[in-house]
């Protein structure tokens, strides 16, 4: 079943979408990614990690109304 | 002072001294370790960088630099303290834009475990960066 | 202000301020590492440390301070600037007695010369202390 | 042949000794060292090494005139 998530762009992520955050109706995280590339071709160039209500996702998980999900780029830091 | 944040614009000299007098009261430490990252005024394509815009998933990296140090201090039994603090914003070159300090007994786990949040801050903390020339 | 010296009395925060600051011009150094080492409190017998009393062979500790530095910036091609500051005399429990700061471009170098700095300077400089309750 | 040399005590050396400094004949610092031994029995028990003209000494050496070599117990800064 499909959840309305809430889903925020960082970095380069947010230059190839032209947004910061934006609300998305998806039931996991696999067709979300699929979504997304599809909506913005751009980020197929972006290898980006999600992060599910600020915890790093190392597989597939499926999507709860209200979940965050965040669009990561690799990390700048330091 | 709180041992660990973002804030906003450089790691000044004034609030490096500052975050390392609150380091100063343990008379056990007999070891800091301490890095700091500064802007570089790389040159890419006949372009010199003047300062560097940082953006963070900020409720996330605020979990993230919690458990930093909570994996450094179980892993390091020597180490006392451990402050990380990351710049967000505009931090022209030369500026410092990170700053890490570890005090410990000794000076094997100052140093070891200073480099080790080093290097888990670089590879856990949810930050951007954009040049700008 | 001279890269290495051995200094009178404990290296204070004043101190260590002017020495971090003079590494501060070069927009190329995008990492610093920083050790310093303070008198620890330890209680010996029952008997607490208040201060330590440093003695050297100046004339040699000099000579090796600088070998030290020679030696690092051979070592590890990226680094920029060497630091080391030994106290001697008397220092209170709490206070440090040593600084090493290494600049390089980049982080692996800085902490790498900074450990390594630090363990020849333990192994080679002509220092000897005395515990004073 | 023996050389005046002058003789710097360190640390431990210099409590064991009760001086900083003096001069000794010596023709090499293999009988120096024996000879310091024999007049400050205490030194017995500190593990010194030697440093001649301020280089430390690897293995023994002769010594000339106006030579310095200073009595080093083991190495505490940091």
């Amino acid at each position: 079943m499909k959840a309305e998530v809430r889903v925020l762009y960082f970095g380069a992520a947010q230059e190839a979408t032209g947004k910061s955050e934006e609300t998305i109706m998806a039931a996991d995280t696999a067709s979300l990614r699929n979504q997304l590339i599809s909506r913005y071709p751009a980020l197929k160039q972006i290898p980006f990690r999600m992060a599910l209500n600020r915890t790093l996702l190392k597989g597939d998980s499926g999507l709860q109304k209200s979940d965050t999900i965040a669009i990561m780029p690799p990390f700048q830091g330091g | 002072m709180k041992n660990s944040c973002l804030i906003k614009g450089p790691i000044t000299p004034v609030l490096i001294s500052e975050l390392m007098a609150s380091g100063n009261d343990d008379a056990g430490a007999g070891a800091v370790s301490i890095f700091i990252g500064r802007v570089r005024d790389d040159e890419t394509d006949g372009k010199r960088v003047t300062a560097i815009e940082y953006s963070a998933y900020e409720e996330m990296a605020v979990k993230e630099v919690e458990e930093v140090i909570t994996t450094v201090r179980s892993a390091f039994s020597d180490v006392r303290s451990v402050f990380i603090v990351h710049s967000l914003g505009v931090v022209m070159a030369g500026e410092a834009s990170l700053f890490i300090m570890v005090t410990s007994g000794h000076r094997d786990h100052a140093t070891r475990a200073c480099r080790h949040t080093l290097e888990m801050v670089k590879e856990r903390l949810p930050v951007w960066k954009k040049e700008l020339y």
